[in-house]
């Protein structure tokens, strides 16, 4: 009975805080970032150097007023923003911190479709919210955000096939082993497949230069132009819980996961004392830390470009890398 | 210059220079004409339109003065030509020479409520479509006409001529 | 792109159902204040744009004609409120002009450093809102940074950072104060490696190219024809900046060069404005340098009354022409007729035309592009 | 027993959400409840150990494929009155008969397969790996598939590039 249902509650319970607490400090973490790039200061107001910000957005998104536009369709109004983050959350529960029974909620043998998955469940969330609020600029942005979402999941399932060619399971727990055996991390030995599963991270979760759903200069806002307060608030954490199930993702199989860095060298092998789930926060720490930096760095993509990025460059790539590891893995 | 141009078309009525502007006054009927072959012509070239303006002389009888300030990126020399016009006195649009006397001429219709005819969009465009009078004329007070409040928004849609909410984009 | 068949069309309109009408404005982020522009759009294609403007009109041209000479100055502030500096000299040009007065040499020399000061500081701001209109967050603040040194050099100048009021009819109001003069020229200094800081972020970007490469394209003759002035008429290759074509204050003494587009798409033009802030820096250092020691206001009477005439007189804003046709009947202390030639109402003029067969976000993209301020075009 | 209490909970939630999503008013909220619906079979799918099968349900239907309903239904102009069908009853006769049809070939599949025990590869390989193995039924779904099912795969995967190329061409007919 505690082993099959309160040690997992538990586990549900702070991991769920977890993930919204860092979501809160990974808003910090990117104006901070962001403010540096661009030689300001950033929040500084509250608490010691602004750290209490991360509490402060929460309360004030929780103290204002939740308006409902008058023509709405009321029900899928109030639907949308809870299913784009369910499936954010949902993902968590088969992310692996570690090798021991200790560090997952559940290791599922399909982690890795399962996360694909429930991620496409997101889109509904963009396309309701932009079409329930019956008002034209959300609309077309939940559009965009729509077909740019299916495509570049094509790009991204396609090339994480070719991962579980090299890797053998779809467990993401067996991919870390994989990692672990082989004695190297993926990045090195898939580096295209690498770029093209960060590239369409960033697509995925909206994220410049690939930001067109929410373009703020363009679209006034995007698909969430008529939301308020707490439902505002939760397409906010959907954005940023995906923003972290990216960054886990690809710390996961491409860079090892919580295995400390250079597995096959023996000298390296102190780095081991430090537990493998920081190596793992660290490394999506990392990831993060590109994503904030490309947003204060690069201008956006047009909606058409975008479009050919994604179907005329990426899945070819990702197809042609499928083959090449598919040829490899047969002659070896 | 201003020889050459009067020489042809023979419909300047007076020519004037002073500090260092020429300025040409055509009648109405004939400024098309005029404003062809300046723009045409090799020796005078005027491929710019810089402006479209007018001024208000009340007591006079045609009391406006249209006032077509033209430029010539090749030769880079001015010109203005001047139109007199009565208030109602129709005064042909340049638009078809120069594209860009659209909204100037535009503004001047909205302005002064100069009758310029052949537009293809003459509406109103820094006021209010619904805008009643034209600000720059001299007998326009400066402190506008008075405004009346509108405290239900039904007059609001009376005013539009509009029956309910319905037919509001 | 393939021309449709007409049965193709038949299909496509059965799925397609009608255009879109979408407001594009008056509250938009990157109509830069209150333009709107409604957009007929066939998916995402527009099909037809048409600008409404007139938001913030106020009558400033009426106003004028109710205020006397010297108040005017003021007022022409208020227009273009991010070239102040550039309205003021268009201005009194123009009076004086009318009047036929001379203008000293060190008030001339003072006037284009001013100018040129005042063109950096509204290219900044182009620049810094154009990239963040297209999504380059980072260079709005950087651009910002160095425009704050130059509202520091007005401030110091005349005591205000945004309508200064810098200049008067026959000369400027003031000396410049001691020490400013180098300061100008540190800035001068600091500015240009601030340069090739912007150029890093965005020339050889690759989005940034797929952006502004081949949009908006516009031929030289056409933008001619259509009013365009200022960069947008140079990025088409037309050879017109009035400071080289009819020079005013003292720029025939000094020696820049006019930077030229080929194609006259957003990417050309982008390119001209930036060859324009090192031309304007070159600019400042001669004037600063070469400064003439002598009086910085001419002789002109206390109460001015220009005699009864009219003129035409255009400098080179930072937007393109501006314009002042100026009536005085030579009675009254007020002008008879007061009329701007906005350089961005005539550009704006050529947005519908710019955008038609691009897509929304190029929209926006192009009214950066033709950078306007709302305060100039509808005054 | 634990297999009864998941089971039957899940079938009338499935049939309910089924009967809402041909009733709702709305065509946004049909397809909605369509998509609870594919959720709900992909639990069942898991409550038969068959992991694999139930993401893809999600990955493709709900994920893919009713996405594109919920396009199409929302770039259709929805303010307009649904139109009045000229004669809807002979319409409801011909459903009534096509339901029937389908009726009788089901009832027949499941006798046919109850007493001739068809698809025995399929049988074996849920039955060869218990579940909770390390790689699952996919591995072996993976090898059905591409041994003893191959030709049919292939073919659909035929079809389904002929059908793609064809939209294309319908969609660009301008080519």
């Amino acid at each position: 009975m505690i082993d099959t249902l309160v040690v997992p509650l538990l586990k549900i319970a702070v991991l769920l805080n977890g993930v919204l607490i860092s979501v809160t400090f990974l808003v910090l973490m990117e104006r901070k970032v962001i403010a540096w790039a661009q030689s300001r200061l950033g929040p500084m107001r509250v608490g010691p150097y602004g750290i209490l910000q991360a509490l402060a957005d929460p309360i004030k998104l929780i103290l204002k007023e939740d308006i409902t536009p008058a023509r709405a369709d009321r029900w899928v109004f109030t639907l949308a923003p809870i299913m784009s983050l369910v499936p954010a959350l949902v993902v968590f529960a088969v992310l692996p911190f570690g090798f021991d029974d200790f560090y997952y909620i559940s290791n599922i043998n399909v982690g890795l479709l399962f996360i694909v998955a429930v991620t496409s469940i997101g889109v509904y969330g963009i396309i309701l919210g932009g079409w329930a609020s019956n008002s034209k600029y959300p609309l077309l942005s939940s559009l965009r955000a729509s077909a740019q979402l299916i495509s570049y999941e094509i790009a991204v399932t396609i090339t994480l096939v070719s991962v579980i060619l090299t890797s053998g399971t779809l467990n993401l727990v067996g991919i870390v082993e994989a990692q672990r055996d082989g004695g190297v991390w993926f990045g090195f030995i898939q580096p295209v497949a690498f770029m093209l599963v960060f590239i369409g991270g960033l697509a995925e979760t909206n994220r410049v230069p690939f930001d067109l759903p929410e373009a703020e200069t363009e679209l006034t806002g995007g698909f969430h132009t008529e939301y308020s307060g707490m439902r505002f608030s939760l397409f906010f954490l959907a954005e940023y819980a995906n923003i972290i199930v990216i960054s886990a993702v690809v710390a996961i199989m491409f860079l090892g996961g919580w295995l400390a860095p250079f597995p096959n060298v023996s000298v390296f092998d102190f780095l081991e004392i430090i537990p493998g789930w920081i190596w793992l926060i660290g490394k999506m720490f990392v990831v993060l830390y590109v994503f904030i930096w490309l947003r204060a760095t690069l201008p956006r993509y047009r909606y058409d470009q975008l479009m050919n990025l994604g179907w005329k460059v990426l899945i070819p790539i990702a197809l042609a890398n499928l083959m090449v590891t598919g040829i490899v893995k047969v002659v070896l | 210059m201003a020889a050459l141009q009067s020489g042809v078309p023979g419909a300047v009525d007076a020519v004037s220079y002073w500090v260092g502007d020429w300025t040409v006054i055509v009648p109405a009927d004939r400024l098309l004409e005029v404003a062809r072959f300046l723009r045409d012509d090799s020796a005078t070239a005027f491929d710019y339109c810089s402006d479209v303006t007018a001024t208000d002389w009340p007591p006079r009888a045609q009391r406006f003065d249209l006032i077509y300030c033209l430029y010539s990126t090749l030769l880079r020399h001015r010109i203005r030509i001047k139109v007199l016009a009565a208030e109602c006195d129709p005064v042909p649009s340049v638009t078809e020479l120069w594209p860009a006397a659209n909204w100037l001429e535009r503004e001047v219709y909205d302005q002064f409520g100069v009758n310029i005819v052949g537009h293809p969009d003459l509406r109103r465009i820094l006021m209010p479509d619904d805008w009643q009078g034209h600000p720059q004329r001299k007998d326009y007070p400066l402190e506008g006409p008075g405004e009346f409040l509108m405290e239900n928004p039904q007059d609001w849609l009376r005013l539009r001529n509009l029956s309910d909410e319905s037919e509001i984009e | 792109m393939t021309l449709e068949t007409p049965r193709a069309a038949t299909t496509a309109s059965a799925v397609n159902s009608d255009e879109l009408v979408l407001n594009m404005g008056p509250q938009h982020p990157s109509t830069h204040g209150v333009l709107r522009v409604v957009l007929r759009l066939d998916g995402e294609r527009v099909v037809h744009a048409d600008c409404v403007i007139g938001y913030i009109h106020r009558g400033v041209e009426k106003l004028c004609e109710n205020r006397d000479w010297t108040q005017i100055i003021l007022i022409t502030d208020r227009m273009d409120y991010v070239a102040a500096a550039s309205s003021n000299l268009g201005y009194c040009e123009a009076v004086e002009k009318l009047m036929q007065v001379e203008v000293p040499r060190r008030a001339r020399y003072i006037r284009t450093a001013l100018a040129e000061l005042q063109r950096i500081a509204s290219h900044c701001l182009w620049l810094g809102t154009h990239a963040m209109d297209i999504g380059a967050m980072t260079v709005l603040l950087y651009a910002f940074r160095e425009r704050e040194l130059v509202l520091d050099l007005f401030e110091e100048f005349c005591g205000a950072r945004l309508t200064y009021n810098s200049m008067r009819v026959g000369g400027v109001p003031l000396d410049i104060p001691s020490g400013w003069d180098k300061r100008v020229l540190a800035f001068c200094d600091l500015m240009e490696p601030k340069l090739d800081e912007y150029e890093q972020l965005l020339t050889n970007n690759r989005i940034w190219l797929q952006r502004t490469r081949d949009i908006g394209v516009i031929s030289g003759e056409e933008a001619t024809a259509i009013g365009l002035c200022g960069p947008p008429l140079r990025g088409s290759g037309v050879s017109r900046d009035l400071r080289k074509d009819e020079p005013n204050a003292a720029y025939e003494e000094f020696d820049f060069e006019i930077p030229l587009g080929t194609k006259g798409d957003i990417y050309d033009r982008y390119l001209i404005r930036m060859e324009e802030f090192k031309q304007s820096i070159r600019i400042i250092r001669q004037a600063i340098e070469g400064l003439p020691e002598g009086p910085f206001m001419g002789k002109v009477p206390r109460l001015i009354k220009p005699p009864a005439g009219e003129t035409y007189h255009a400098v080179e804003s930072p937007k393109g022409e501006l314009g002042y046709f100026l009536v005085s009947d030579g009675r009254s202390t007020n002008p008879y007729r007061f009329r701007v030639r906005p350089p961005s109402f005539c550009n704006l003029q050529a947005l519908s035309r710019l955008v038609e067969g691009h897509l929304v976000a190029d929209v926006v993209a192009l009214i950066g592009t033709i950078d306007i301020v709302l305060g100039e075009v509808d005054r | 027993m634990t297999d009864a209490l998941v089971f039957y909970p899940l079938a009338v939630m499935i049939v309910g959400l089924g009967i809402l999503v041909i009733t709702a008013r709305s065509p946004v909220h049909s397809v909605l409840f369509l998509v609870a619906d594919f959720l709900l079979i992909a639990a069942l799918y898991i409550t038969l150990n068959a992991e694999f099968l139930a993401v893809i349900q999600i990955m493709v239907y709900a994920g893919g494929i009713v996405v594109l309903y919920l396009f199409v239904v929302m770039l259709v102009n929805l303010k307009r009155a649904p139109e009045q069908h000229a004669d809807s009853r002979r319409l409801g006769v011909i459903g009534m008969a096509l339901a029937l049809v389908v009726l009788v070939e089901l009832v027949a599949i499941a006798y046919v397969s109850s007493t001739r025990n068809a698809a025995p590869t399929v049988a074996r390989a849920v039955q060869s790996f218990p579940a909770g193995v390390r790689g699952g039924n996919t591995e072996e779904l993976g090898w059905v598939l591409y041994t003893d099912y191959l030709i049919p795969f292939e073919l659909a995967s035929m079809l389904l590039l002929v059908a793609m190329v064809g939209a294309i061409v319908l969609a660009r007919r301008s080519l």
